[in-house]
């Protein structure tokens, strides 16, 4: 390592004070500690950006490693001259373990890869979950993807037209609402679809998440196509002593959630019966006991949140099965919509493999270059994918509200008679 | 089924060796062994043996104090966990103190969360102490905390994001940077439990928004506002043109033909009065670049949310549909953040989201609160926008509205 | 603004004289005598006295019973207002029963509501006795009454509705007798108070919807189920085909030519695969007929309301896609009207709407409770579609869900 | 009068029986002692419908009175051999006075009119609030005209491409809520609207409606494309006895509209504090009092319609005025939605008045062949509809909530140093 050379960066600097960890002050650092002249570029150029408001890479660059479609993210400089050492900065995408459990060695053993091949700037974790490695040169590539397989027995993540990493949330690892085993369920449509994932033949992107319970904490039903969300069919599990200890003050409510505020003493009337969105709860203030009508029960988890000791989700579990999120780009952004109101999740999980190459099938014949499957179901309609593609009954756990246009496309076989008239059968009945 | 893999796999305690690579790989003969597929490695291996014991069986969990979450298992078994922030754009040096601090009370082990925190397990209480002083003296040169530890509860805890001017070529903004000005204005609220109900913030660089912005509790979004540039010379030679032309949802670009040196070439041409700024056109085409430093800027987006608790999940509205970038600490664009939440903070009512709140008020009172000057750009114009329109009288006085006595013809 | 005339004009009591208009009008001369542009009648002179002396002054009013409600003015005059059912479809002879009545109790002053109730009123509580017994002593051959006492307060007041097939030349159902057959069914709920809240029900007999069906508690609206027939040889002549082509919403009709005998004419072609039997193009075009004894029928919506009670107004939704026409009394589309009334009436709260308690309870329970058939139908896939889908994992498990174990691919 | 045909209707004679007000019953007395055939005759048509399930009326037929392009609309048989007295039968729209009060004499000889040029059948009243005289043969059409405007001082309803017939609730004639007077205004803007109610210039239809308070009588925020809804800015006025009243069981909830089943003794609390949508109202059980916070108070009637003897609206009383409501064809329907959140209505309602020459100008100049209004706001979009085709200020009352997508279509003036850039200057800070 020659000579590094440090750009004035005033603006950059500025972001070193304050209490948030600052990204700053640690690319310096470590800039300064390895001689890493790509650190010192990197905020060189960011600094720049800083000044004109505007983004100092070049649009794009096709790279990638041999065999793969996608894991990399090429990214090239429009000020070479100046930033020689980040002329080329792609990032690859790492495909992490479920949840994200990492022991040291495995992650440490990742961090001298990535100062000996890259710029040794990383993020824990992309928006998709993955380990993303941000800045290298073309030819580092393929030594990079060696040194994962054979080094760190790790894998790239996706990019472009193909199946993203699938994520999840800590599930059955540490939560005690976890319905499904959503680190599992990960790993084996991870390891399950690695065709999929490295070998792009979609129309477009397509993300799978897996949340433990309704409270989704990976965000599945807003950012992947096939969100998969645990739930009960069952009776919520109350433990009756428990209710009585928060209503008496013992426990607190939502596990301490709130305790930099005085909110008033617990009232359990007020912070669950009447919060309950289907208003299926009644406490018993004389027999201090707790009622749940569960028929009515929509298993929003807010009475679970806030009496965790008390209350659990029931036995009969399984998951959701929705589909379609996406962000704005193109036609707005979509929400995932459930498709399959119940499905048991049980390894090798093949109803839920069945499903999707069901839906990919179908997308990838019918699916427009860059059409999303939110945008697929909406162009094809909703109640069509159900039914025709998928094969599944129509439910009205399928919409919010029935159609309030009457605006429907029957299909011939249903119509007695047939859509085929005769005109002149019609004007014999009806002269003109 | 898979076999699950009791401890971190041997070929991890096997130093880095920098050469083998170069040793294996032929670029003669690229299939020369060459591994491919094998996906990530099993989650398993990486959880700590209490995790291992009683996966699936835990019972109960409680927030000890903000940042600090205590989970007991059926078996009795207690796992105390920290949760501390991170900027996510890290360099190794950073997650190697990560390793440090797991070797030294966690056996090594350690997760991040869906939102950037890192997390450290340990088992007795008197380790926990110890963690938690050890995690609070770590700091920066420049003063900022390395690990401040929150992100729990009816907290703001990390800033989902996206890559911004480190690292991608169609932002409108930065996004580590926007990040850091506001986490550090909104500091006592990551390790502290006095908001309502939990608000998650996100921030997105421009409208592919990479980051969940578009059901976050407050987000910012980096957007253009300058049609694209259309560059003659180079369009045909890097861009495929139907494809450029289907990119726009708006059917903006047609196919036009231009002279250049008196040689014909096949160009687009935009018709700006159509054109909503979204760059995807930019992304189908080099050659047709949109950012711009006076045009570019941010807008603030609130009241969505993702988790099904009392209320369905829904998008964030838009609510300023502009603020300049004003780097290196984006203060108009922090002061309105704060300004939202501290209203909202005051105003809610407990376990409710900023969404929620705002439909229980109403966003007209909202506006008035908050003092954002509501403007014509927040009325929906695309898709779906007819859902948006106020098809009822239910609406409140505020001080927006005046009397019309007159209306000139 | 206008002067109010005290009472009655009195051209009303001059007798009409039917050989006048032959006398004032000539053909030759079409201006000659010809009065336009005069509107309708001043309101004021209709007033009863007791109403213009308390126009706008009103203070308070009581259901003293079904059908029967007094109000009360500022002033302490009283008056008493008897609503009674009308066919709405009905002779001069019928009319003049009305103003019999009136005449007999009511100074002559009658009115007629906005749902083709008719209204006597009287000033004192023993002529308003005398009034109801005259009005239930009236009755039609056949046995029906002329002029049922209600439609106040919790009651099915009269449907709204349309021509049918007495007098349009769109319908896919008739009006009046399908109104007949169903207030046949509900005619206690018209004189009684003892439903949740009111409910309106409305009819109309094809998707133009001039019946306010698209806003009602129930409904009933006609629907045609194939596409319109192309009548080549005379399309050309009666219909501009450029004005066909965009009348239809989804662009399913397409120009063509075709030869007959010898003779190139322009027609049209619909692509029946998208055709959604909205029946527009025929509105448009003559040569284009959709109507068909075995295709058309009826469409259920409900859960529809205009007022802005606690609620928002709100559009019905289709809950049953078709019925066949069954006349003359339609027993399945009755059958299942009465049958959505008293699942409601059992289950909802007191004050709740229709769409109000489904919205309550889920539309998944509404199906479950009244056992109507949930079909591929009645998921919307119309312009504002989306908006409908069930983007949350918030339903309720009704007998419709089975657990997936399997899937086959 | 000849001899008369009936023909044989089995199944309208069906329509006879039972409680509810038999049409063919009527129409059967009545043709016969009037000896029309036109009734046999619709009645037999009506009958070979009911067979048939099929209309037999042709297709539309232009007529109409010389000098107005509405009012009239044409029919005629397509059972022309059959039914000969109804070849023609067309109905005529007679302009309703404000809410429908009448007086036996102008009833009464319009039957004699009707006895005399038509078939003596007619609807009261039509779903746009017309008069509707049902079936005449296009001859009669001028002399009708002539006896409507010389004897009975009446006018045409509207029909085809141009304003309807208004209509309003009756209002402060009899109700005690009418926040503005409905019948003034409806016989205002009739009247001063006449030419546009005659002579179709517009697109498509136009219609008005005019309710007097937020429970919306005529449906006006459903069916009109420019609605008018009483309303008040001030504080509900309570009388605290009556409120007293009401809870002790004196009074009848909802003015006896629930007699007829046994809801149990009237709580205050469930009946009204808690259907309260914006939850503005407070009982004080102790202090036997009834406070509102009309701040948050969205006037949706509920407390007032509960409790007429005890609440009033206030007195600083107009109107909301909304647009665009429609039914389905052809992009869906519409309600209307909010333009004036608060329009003064005093006479001669100048600024009402100059708000529709505001609206129709830029519909008659933009609004397609066959375009509702509401349909136009959608295309050009509600935003620019109000700010810039109507001059008002954008209010956060228009929405119910702002837009999700953060598709913006900004307008250059508003963007710094305006749309026109230069790819070379950008190619400088910005090498390809
Ligand atoms: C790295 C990452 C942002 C980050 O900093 O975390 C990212 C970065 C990019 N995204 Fe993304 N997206 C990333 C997660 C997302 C997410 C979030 C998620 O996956 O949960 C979304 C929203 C969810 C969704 O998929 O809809 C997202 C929605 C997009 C879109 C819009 C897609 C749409 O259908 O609306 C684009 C545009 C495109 O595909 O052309 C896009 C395109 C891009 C590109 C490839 C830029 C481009 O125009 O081609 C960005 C490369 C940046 C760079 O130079 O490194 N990215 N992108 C995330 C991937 C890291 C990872 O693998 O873990
Ligand atoms: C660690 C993490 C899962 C993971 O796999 O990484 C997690 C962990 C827990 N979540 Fe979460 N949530 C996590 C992301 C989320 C997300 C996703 C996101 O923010 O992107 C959501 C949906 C957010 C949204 O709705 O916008 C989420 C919505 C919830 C909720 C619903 C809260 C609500 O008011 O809507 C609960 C219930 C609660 O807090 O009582 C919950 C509850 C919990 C519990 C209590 C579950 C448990 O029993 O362990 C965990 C500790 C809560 C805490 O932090 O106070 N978790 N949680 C994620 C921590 C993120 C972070 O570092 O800050
Ligand atoms: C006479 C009439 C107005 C007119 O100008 O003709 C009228 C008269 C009254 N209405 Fe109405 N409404 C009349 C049509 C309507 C309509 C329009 C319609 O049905 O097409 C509506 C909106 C319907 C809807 O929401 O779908 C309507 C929604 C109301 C409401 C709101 C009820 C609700 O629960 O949503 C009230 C308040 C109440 O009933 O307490 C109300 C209250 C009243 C009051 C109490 C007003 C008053 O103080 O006089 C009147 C007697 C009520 C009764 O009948 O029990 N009026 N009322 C109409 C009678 C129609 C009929 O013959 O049955
Ligand atoms: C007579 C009447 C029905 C009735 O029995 O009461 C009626 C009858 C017709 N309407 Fe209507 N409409 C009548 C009130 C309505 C209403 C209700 C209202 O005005 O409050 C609506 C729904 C509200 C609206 O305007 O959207 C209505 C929405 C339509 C439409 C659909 C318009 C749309 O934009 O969606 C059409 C189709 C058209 O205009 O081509 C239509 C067309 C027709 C035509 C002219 C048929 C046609 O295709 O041209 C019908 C003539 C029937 C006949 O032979 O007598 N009629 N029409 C109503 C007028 C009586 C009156 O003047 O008082
Ligand atoms: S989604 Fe549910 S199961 Fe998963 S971590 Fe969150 S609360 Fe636990
Ligand atoms: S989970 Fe939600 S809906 Fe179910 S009982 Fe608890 S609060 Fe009510
Ligand atoms: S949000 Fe846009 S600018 Fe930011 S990383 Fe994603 S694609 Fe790039
Ligand atoms: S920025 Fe978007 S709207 Fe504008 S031309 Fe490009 S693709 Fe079309
Ligand atoms: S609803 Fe249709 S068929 Fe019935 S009167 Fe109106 S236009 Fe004619
Ligand atoms: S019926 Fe409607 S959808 Fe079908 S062709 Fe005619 S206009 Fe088009
Ligand atoms: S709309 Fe209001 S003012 Fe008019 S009649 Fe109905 S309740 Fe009375
Ligand atoms: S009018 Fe409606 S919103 Fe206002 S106080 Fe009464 S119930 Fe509440």
């Amino acid at each position: 390592m020659g000579e590094v050379k440090k750009h004035d960066t005033p603006m950059m600097d500025e972001l070193k004070s304050g209490p948030w960890p600052s990204f700053v002050d640690d690319i310096y650092n470590y800039a300064e500690k390895h001689k890493k002249q790509a650190c010192f570029d990197i905020l060189g150029q960011m600094e720049l950006s800083y000044k004109n408001k505007e983004t100092h890479w070049k649009h794009g660059g096709i790279v990638g490693v041999f065999g793969y479609g996608g894991g990399v993210i090429g990214r090239y400089s429009d000020q070479q001259d100046k930033f020689p050492a980040i002329w080329a900065f792609h990032t690859v995408r790492v495909n992490q373990p479920a949840a994200k459990w990492y022991h040291s060695s495995a992650l440490r053993k990742l961090c001298d890869l990535w100062d000996h091949r890259g710029s040794g700037i990383m993020n824990l974790h992309g928006s998709t979950g993955d380990i993303i490695l941000l800045g290298t040169v073309t030819e580092q590539l393929e030594y990079i993807f060696y040194d994962l397989t054979h080094q760190l027995k790790m894998d790239l993540g996706g990019s472009g037209s193909n199946l993203r990493t699938p994520e999840c949330c800590m599930g059955m690892s540490r939560c005690e609402w976890s319905c499904i085993d959503t680190q599992d369920i990960t790993y084996e449509l991870t390891m399950h679809f690695q065709d999929e994932l490295h070998r792009p033949a979609f129309p477009y992107k397509f993300k799978i998440k897996v949340s433990g319970c309704p409270n989704d904490c990976v965000a599945a039903i807003a950012r992947a196509d096939f969100s998969i969300i645990g739930t009960w069919r069952d009776d919520i599990k109350i433990d009756q002593e428990a209710v009585r200890a928060y209503v008496a003050g013992e426990l607190k409510p939502n596990a301490g959630a709130h305790s930099d505020r005085d909110w008033g003493p617990f009232d359990i009337k007020k912070e669950v019966i009447d919060l309950c969105p289907t208003k299926c709860m009644f406490w018993d203030e004389g027999q201090k006991k707790l009622y749940i009508n569960n028929k009515e029960c929509n298993r929003c988890m807010h009475c679970i949140n806030v009496m965790p000791e008390a209350l659990r989700p029931g036995d009969d579990r399984g998951a959701v099965i929705l589909m379609g999120a996406k962000a704005p780009i193109l036609e707005g952004a979509q929400l995932s919509t459930v498709i399959v109101p119940f499905m048991r999740l049980e390894p090798p999980y093949d109803n839920l493999k069945n499903l999707l190459y069901k839906v990919w099938d179908y997308w990838m014949e019918n699916g427009k270059n860059r059409e999303r499957l939110g945008e697929t179901i909406q162009r094809v309609g909703l109640n069509r994918f159900i039914v025709d593609v998928l094969g599944l009954k129509p439910l009205p756990q399928h919409v919010k509200e029935p159609r309030s246009n009457p605006y429907i496309f029957w299909k011939e076989e249903e119509v007695e008679g047939g859509w085929t008239r005769d005109v002149a059968e019609f004007r014999k009945r009806h002269p003109a | 089924m898979s076999e699950k893999p009791e401890r971190p796999d041997p070929v991890y305690s096997q130093p880095y060796d920098p050469t083998l690579a170069e040793k294996l790989y032929n670029p003669q003969k690229p299939m020369e062994n060459r591994i491919t597929d094998i996906g990530p490695p099993h989650y398993w291996q990486f959880l700590p043996p209490v995790i291992q014991r009683n996966y699936g069986k835990w019972k109960s969990h409680e927030i000890i104090q903000p940042g600090v979450i205590k989970y007991t298992a059926e078996s009795g078994e207690v796992v105390y966990v920290v949760r501390c922030g991170t900027p996510r754009l890290e360099t190794t040096d950073y997650v190697r103190e990560i390793c440090e601090i797991a070797d030294k009370y966690c056996d090594g082990y350690v997760r991040f969360t869906t939102r950037n925190n890192v997390e450290f397990h340990v088992t007795d209480e008197e380790k926990l102490r110890a963690l938690i002083e050890d995690l609070k003296s770590r700091k920066m040169p420049g003063g900022s905390y390395k690990f401040p530890i929150g992100g729990t509860g009816a907290s703001v805890t990390n800033i989902v994001h996206t890559q911004g001017w480190i690292h991608c070529h169609t932002p409108a903004t930065d996004a580590s940077g926007v990040v850091k000005a506001i986490m550090d204005e909104l500091f006592e609220y990551f390790g502290s439990h006095k908001l309502p109900a939990q608000v998650r913030i996100a921030l997105a660089c421009c409208l592919n928004m990479c980051g969940a912005v578009h059901c976050s509790d407050i987000a910012v979004v980096g957007i253009h506002r300058k049609p694209p540039l259309v560059e003659d010379e180079r369009l045909e030679k890097v861009c495929e043109i139907p494809l450029v032309i289907a990119s726009c949802p708006l059917g903006a670009i047609k196919p036009a033909t231009v002279e250049i040196g008196g040689e014909k070439r096949k160009t687009v041409r935009v018709n700006v009065d159509r054109c909503m700024f979204c760059g995807n056109c930019y992304t189908m085409c080099p050659a047709m670049p949109i950012a711009d430093g006076q045009g570019d800027g941010l807008a603030l987006v609130v009241g969505g949310k993702v988790s099904n608790r009392i209320t369905p999940p829904k998008f964030s509205k838009v609510v300023i549909p502009y603020i300049p970038n004003e780097p290196p600490r984006w203060p108009t664009t922090v002061k309105w953040i704060k300004k939202i939440l501290e209203t909202y903070s005051q105003h809610a009512n407990k376990y409710e989201r900023v969404g929620d709140w705002i439909e229980r008020i109403g966003w007209e009172r909202f506006f008035e609160l908050t003092e954002i000057p509501f403007t014509w750009h927040l009325i929906d114009d695309y898709r779906l926008a007819y859902d948006t329109y106020r098809t009822s009288v239910h609406f409140k006085f505020t001080s927006h509205v005046e009397v019309m006595t007159d209306y000139e013809y």
